[in-house]
């Protein structure tokens, strides 16, 4: 078969293809693509996995074939959003998808490819043990108090290893990450990292271990540690959380069945109602008004739109557009001391 | 054997057991201890990892799948490989060094370029291949030849090249000659090749990840995909239910085989000599 | 037990190892139903020339016609031939009775047929009691049975045997050469046998080639070989000969009734020499005894002549002799021979 | 000669795989490295800048080094491991000794990759079981060595053993015989007899450790940064030229150090290891 | 060119293989200097035997001493003795030179002095020219000479030789034999030679030990156990002979002139037979020319007798004989003896 929904009607039958992430951010999508499926005779696949590994795959396989992307419409974070951009990966959203109105504004997208549906807040993941109050900045990341016991991700996830926020806070930007390699450079020099993570698993282990005690992180990869009773804890410092939005994307080179199929699908996804049961299930923030939060997390500050507003949010084109850049300073000046 | 040889001889072997398996009686700990993550003495017993492990669909489903795609792979594998190594061990080709080179090289490949080249290749030139079990095993075969003509090639070395040339002078066709006096004499080198192809196969992340079609996942890619998730247990849970599977088999295997004298008594015999 | 028997014809059989030439141009025409032997010093090509009537190797150069088809190079398992390895070349990994049902089951055969022949061909070769061994635990000798009864029991039209008897004692030799030529008349077998025991050859053999660096020297029955050797190489090789060169008369302080032609030697055979007091009537020269050795019927004698060229006589046992005695020399002018040199 | 034309029939589906595919995949990947042009299309412009930037690139060929230091260090100490092991095994009575820890052996390779470095994670930590032994280990080369020796090691045993049982034990009572010690009959007889399978092992090893992603990226900490990382950095930067011309490097060096270690094996074995 | 002989005392020497005992007991004493030949029959352990000198193998019970010190369990290379291997056992991966050098080379031998005695014991194989080859590219007799010369060049006290000479021509056999001959007495080394040709044990040994089925049943001079074998087995095995089972004084139709006493048989050596007419005054009784083999020397006649049994004549070149006749058998009475059964 076609590597993707291909245009795939022959048989007067329209096949979709939906990339959605794992485990428990596939069951709404998916619940809700089953249902659609079903109501209209369409038959959809999913493709269940990562953004780091479906995204490369996506972008060669339109490379290769512009006619037949692998997949028709996927849930992408803000970094694939941006890169798809550059390489022409995305179709704006159709008018028929009339929910995208509801998104708030500072989360849409300018050029009308894509839609943010909710967000994740990146902030400080400690140790509870050695932070019996919470850390509530940034800076604390490179208190000499925690020499070896803090870490982050290693080059290129510079979306998720705080390196754009600490360059922001320091006077640089997504554009200029300079003054935040060299805040690094100098900790890894002192060091203060205990190594670079690789896996979740590896920053919940150390973590409990009270090898690491402090770490960038997302309230929702550790919302399922603190509910498991690991003695960790999530902070939201002062300067605000990072925001790490979320959303969907119908690929170009779809057919037209295709696409008027995703854009049904994507204005069902983006109903407050389903917006609030993914958000539920993954322990994300809502960008979509009228989303209500699940009773676990009504009365918890950090999920409330207050944090979002107050959230720091990334020029994510600017950052793509670094990153070849940066990784290389990064290993030059950070990863050579560390 | 002197006692001193005796002693060093138990001592490397108790060293090499004790090395090999402390990492691996943790995963077995943690897969049935209560902790979430394990960190010390485990807080108490639990078969809840297990249980889920056991009960996971993707987890089930990309059993079989995998099950599917190793077996097919380690067949063709073998039957691509076998001949190539005998021939390469046995008859005079010119360049056999740089060959066998060339035929191990493709393991030094990371993963991630196999899996990612097989997906342009297939994608552009053979999209019948893409997303088929048999597409996906063809591809591993790339991973799997360099056992296959590394061990077997080695297995050969050893032989004497005369008793085949007397069991064609007894009237059995070269075929008849490889298998019936050559393939039992490198079994023990066959039967390492297919594990170690089977396994390679079987525990394939990288390059699955780009050749599996919508839908569809190996094992190994359904653990990855929920070790995304959840960082608990239940992968430990799944190897050490690995472990124990594979004990069964080895179990039954080694019996089967015993009686064939795998194991058994063709060295003894020769070692009463020494 | 009858097989269609098949003659051999070599011609022009040349074969090549590297730079080496290991077999010049060999042609040899070998009867069907008969006892072939063919002998040669160490290294002269026989297993090579065996191993290309086998169908184990193929000739650079030549032809090889046996039963009348040309078989140079059909490969060994469509040969109507079977070989005894001059190593064995037993299967390791099978016991004694599959080694020697090995052929059989190749051929399809099957039970209690199988097993019938397989046990016929054990006994032959006194091996019936080894059935279940393997052949790690046998000793030489009964290993080179093994191997024996492993060709025998194909009964192929031709049978080629690599030194077969060479790790059995006399009393074993003597029988498996009697059981040898038995099997080959009963059956009507073809056989060409390498060996390097001359009273081996000459006691089995209807027909003897002398091999020498590559090529047959000559061909001919034992009688022929011993009484009229062609070359001086075959009238040294077959049965011990003392060779003298020269001009003669006197060649190594020997007088000689007869002098030797140019291009020829004389020999004479150590059972025609005798020894006589030094200088007496009879002695034709003077040599020193330099060693005795004893063989229960004949006492061998190493003797030296003055010149330094050791001689062999073998004498009746009971001649009294001691190692450095100075003796003459004494021999009939008849048991002399002069052959090309 | 006919057995020539016999091992071609042999090596021939074998190779015409091996052509089909690896050549397709070199073939494509040196295409990918060169151009500059970031597409996955199966043409593009020829560009050589590629090649110029990765070539003269100080990190590239400082994770190079890494690279192919780790693999020759993994594959060295475990075949120095191995090869005792396998002849302990060898000599191991009982049948169920040895299958035991033929099972032992094999166990790592039935483990997956993440889980197992969880283990030694476990292991080797400040205050994991041994203590303050393996100070430094973890997140630092010596522990991605030691966790690559240890899943790399059935590769490297089986091979020898097989070699080793193929041995005939005549061989080495004929050197002591002639007065050879047990080193020397190690080392004369034992070792060059059984190079062909510590040839295999050790290639076997080598390929596997210079193209290991998780492992050094789990127990690496970012401190030991191999190619196969930087490589899916490039893909995942959807960088093609660069990912592609970095496997190609690797390809190379593999293939030279591959047929270094059969140059090796020959010298050792006295000309019989390649055959 | 001299080493310290040793003696050789074995005493109660037993070995077993799972359930099978393959030697005995064996007590034998071997005298410093001597070449001492062990012979008998395919699979009687003598191999066993000479692996347990070489220290390749431990006896289960009894004691080895060598030159007077216990060396019942010093491993081989602590051992003043080598072996040449009946196996040959060349190392596959070696050319002839290091092969050759090996056993020096372990004792630390270095630069000319080396090849000076490498090449040495190469000439005096006769392989000087094969120095650079690899053994899988000799002959079995190249082989051979190859693993003679390789436990030469070592000089030991004891040198154990496992039928060192079974793959080679009888010219060079006799060669070979007075160059070892040459070479004990000059360096006064102790041989310990297992052999199956009783010529060569007859030629070399200054004393024979007679083996069977894992025990010695005589040792002696080549003249004593030719002339007065203590056993029927070695009156059947040294030489040959014609052994007469039964209480006479008429055996299988021959009459003889001394009947045998109670648990002895009579032996008759074939050299001693003649063929007379049948019916003839001389003649003790009729039997039938089965087969007629010409050895150079002799012919070998195999004869029936009515009642059945094979009897071996050996008679000079030269007589009248057609297979199938039938004649009358004569011997004189001084040439049968009596033994133990
Ligand atoms: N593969 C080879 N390469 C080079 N020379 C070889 C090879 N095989 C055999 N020879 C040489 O060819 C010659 C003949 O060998 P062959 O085995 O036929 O001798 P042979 O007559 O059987 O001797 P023997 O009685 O000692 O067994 C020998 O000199 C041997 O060294
Ligand atoms: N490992 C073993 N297991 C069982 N039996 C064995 C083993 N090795 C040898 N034998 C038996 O021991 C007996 C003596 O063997 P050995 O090799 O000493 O005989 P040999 O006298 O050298 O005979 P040959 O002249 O045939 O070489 C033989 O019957 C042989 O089958
Ligand atoms: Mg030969
Ligand atoms: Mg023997």
């Amino acid at each position: 078969s076609a590597p993707g929904g291909g245009s795939g009607d022959g048989a007067g039958q329209t096949s979709l293809t939906m990339f959605h992430w794992a485990g428990a951010q596939g069951e709404v999508p998916k619940k809700i693509g089953d249902a659609y499926a079903a109501a209209n005779n369409i038959k959809i696949s999913y493709i269940e996995g990562t953004n780091a590994d479906t995204f490369p795959k996506l972008v060669s396989s339109v490379q290769i074939n512009a006619q037949n992307p692998l997949l028709n419409l996927g849930f992408f974070n803000g970094q694939s959003f941006a890169n798809g951009e550059t390489t022409n990966l995305w179709l704006p959203v159709p008018d028929s998808v009339a929910n995208v109105a509801k998104v708030l504004p500072d989360y849409r997208i300018a050029s009308g490819h894509g839609a943010y549906m909710v967000m994740d807040a990146m902030g400080l993941i400690y140790n509870k043990e050695a932070f019996p109050t919470p850390p509530t900045s940034w800076a604390q990341l490179f208190d000499a108090k925690y020499k070896g016991k803090v870490t982050t991700w290693d080059a290129p996830a510079f979306g998720v290893n705080a390196l754009p926020v600490i360059a922001k806070l320091n006077g640089g930007s997504e554009s200029n990450l300079q003054p935040g390699i060299d805040v690094f450079a100098a900790a890894a020099k002192a060091g203060q990292f205990n190594g670079f993570i690789s896996s979740l698993d590896q920053l919940r282990q150390q973590l409990i271990a009270g090898e690491v005690v402090i770490a960038p992180g997302f309230q929702g990869v550790a919302e399922p540690w603190i509910k498991a009773g690991d003695p960790i804890g999530f902070a939201v410092p002062t300067e605000g959380v990072m925001a790490f939005p979320e959303g969907f994307q119908i690929v170009n080179g779809s057919t037209e069945a295709q696409v008027t199929a995703s854009a049904a699908l994507m204005n069902q996804m983006f109903d407050p109602g389903n917006v609030s049961a993914y958000c539920a299930a993954t322990g994300t923030i809502p960008l979509v008004e009228g989303a209500t939060l699940g009773a676990d997390y009504a009365d918890r500050p950090s999920f409330q739109l207050s944090t979002v507003e107050a959230a720091i949010k990334l020029d994510y084109p600017a950052l793509v557009a670094a990153t070849e850049a940066a990784t290389k300073s990064w290993n030059d000046q950070v990863k050579a001391n560390i | 054997m002197t006692a001193l040889v005796k002693a060093l001889r138990w001592a490397w072997i108790t060293a090499c057991a004790v090395f090999i398996t402390a990492p691996l009686l943790i995963v077995l700990v943690a897969s049935v201890s209560t902790d979430h993550v394990l960190t010390g003495w485990p807080s108490g017993f639990t078969l809840e990892w297990i249980r889920t492990a056991l009960s996971y669909e993707p987890f089930q489903v990309g059993f079989l799948y995998s099950i599917e795609v190793a077996a097919l792979a380690t067949v063709i594998a073998l039957a691509l490989g076998v001949p190539a190594a005998y021939a390469i061990a046995r008859l005079d080709l010119p360049g056999t060094g740089l060959l066998r080179s060339i035929f191990v090289a493709p393991l030094s490949l990371p993963r991630v370029v196999t899996g990612f080249s097989f997906f342009v290749l297939y994608v552009s030139l053979m999209p019948t291949a893409y997303g088929t079990v048999g597409g996906v095993a063809l591809a591993h075969v790339l991973l799997l030849l360099p056992f296959v003509i590394s061990v077997v090639g080695s297995g050969l070395a050893g032989l004497d090249p005369q008793l085949e040339a007397a069991a064609r002078d007894l009237g059995a066709t070269p075929w008849r000659a490889f298998r019936q006096v050559t393939l039992p004499q490198i079994r023990l080198s066959l039967v390492i090749a297919a594990v170690f192809g089977f396994l390679t196969s079987f525990d394939e992340v990288d390059t699955s990840v780009f050749l599996m079609p919508a839908g569809t996942t190996t094992l190994p890619v359904a653990i990855f995909l929920r070790l995304e998730q959840n960082q608990d247990p239940t992968t430990s849970a799944v190897s050490s239910l690995m472990i124990a599977g594979s004990l069964l088999l080895a179990g039954l295997t080694a019996v089967a085989l015993r009686r064939s004298g795998l194991f058994g008594t063709g060295r003894n015999e020769q070692k009463e000599q020494a | 037990m009858t097989a269609s028997a098949s003659s051999i014809e070599i011609s022009g059989v040349t074969r090549r190892f590297g730079a080496a030439t290991v077999l010049h141009g060999i042609s040899l025409t070998i009867a069907a139903n008969s006892f072939h032997c063919l002998l040669g010093p160490s290294g002269c090509g026989k297993t090579t020339l065996m191993h290309l009537l086998a169908g184990l190797d193929v000739p650079d150069e030549g032809t090889i016609v046996i039963g009348g088809t040309e078989h140079t190079r059909t490969p060994a398992h469509r040969r109507p031939t079977n070989l005894v390895f001059q190593s064995g070349a037993l299967f390791p990994h099978m016991s004694v009775r599959d080694n020697v049902a090995f052929g059989l089951r190749s051929d399809g055969l099957k039970g209690p047929a199988l097993r019938t022949r397989v046990d016929e061909s054990l006994e032959l070769v006194a091996m019936g009691e080894f059935a279940g061994r393997m052949p790690a635990t046998l000793s030489g000798g009964q290993r080179q049975r093994i191997a024996i009864a492993r060709a025998l029991v194909k009964r192929p039209d031709v049978l080629l045997l690599d030194e077969p008897l060479s790790a059995l004692d006399l009393a074993l030799q003597l029988h498996m050469r009697r059981e040898l030529k038995r099997w080959q008349q009963e059956t009507g077998t073809t056989f060409v046998c390498v060996t390097h025991n001359q009273a081996e050859a000459m006691e089995i053999a209807d027909e003897i080639s002398v091999m020498r660096a590559g090529t047959i020297e000559q061909t001919g029955s034992a009688q022929e070989l011993y009484a009229a050797p062609e070359t001086r190489f075959v009238a040294g090789f077959i049965g011990e000969n003392n060779i003298f060169t020269g001009p003669g008369p006197v060649i190594d302080g020997i007088t000689f009734p007869t002098p030797a032609a140019d291009g020829q030697v004389l020999t004479l055979r150590p059972e025609h020499l005798r020894l006589v007091e030094a200088g007496s009537d009879d002695s034709r020269g003077g040599v020193r005894v330099d060693t005795v050795g004893f063989t229960g019927r004949t006492i061998r004698a190493g003797l030296r002549t003055g010149t330094g060229r050791e001689l062999l006589a073998e004498l009746p046992a009971g001649t009294p002799l001691t190692p450095g005695a100075e003796v003459g020399l004494a021999f009939d002018a008849g048991h002399v021979y002069a052959v090309p040199s | 000669m006919r057995s020539r034309r016999l091992a071609t029939v042999l090596v021939a589906p074998g190779t015409a795989y091996l052509i089909l595919v690896f050549v397709s995949i070199v073939a494509l990947l040196f295409s990918y490295s060169a151009r500059s042009e970031r597409t996955a299309a199966l043409v593009a412009p020829v560009d050589w800048a590629t090649w110029q930037n990765v070539l003269t690139d100080a990190y590239t060929w400082q994770v190079l080094t890494t690279t192919v230091l780790l693999g020759l260090v993994v594959s060295v100490l475990t075949v120095l491991v191995a090869y005792p092991l396998a002849w302990c095994v060898h000599t191991m009575r009982r049948p169920w000794q040895a299958t035991t820890m033929l099972f032992v052996i094999f166990s790592p390779i039935l483990v997956s990759v993440v889980v197992r470095t969880y283990g030694w994670a476990m292991l080797l930590r400040e205050n994991g079981p041994f203590g303050s032994l393996f100070d430094g280990w973890l997140y630092h080369q010596p522990g991605v060595i030691v966790a690559l020796v240890h899943v790399e090691l059935p590769f490297a045993v089986f091979p020898i053993l097989a070699a080793i049982r193929s041995v005939p034990p005549e061989l080495g009572r004929a050197a002591a015989d002639l007065g050879a010690g047990p080193l020397r009959r190690f080392l004369r007889v034992q070792l060059p007899l059984t190079m062909p399978g510590v040839l295999s092992g050790i290639q076997l090893v080598f390929a596997l450790t210079i193209s290991a992603f998780a492992t050094p990226a789990l127990l690496g900490g970012g401190r030991v940064t191999v190619l196969a990382q930087t490589i899916y950095q490039s893909i995942q930067q959807l960088q093609w030229p660069t990912a592609a011309a970095q496997a190609v490097l690797l390809l190379i060096l593999a293939l030279l150090v591959l047929t270094l270690f059969t140059g090796l094996a020959r010298l050792v074995s006295g000309g019989r290891a390649a055959r």
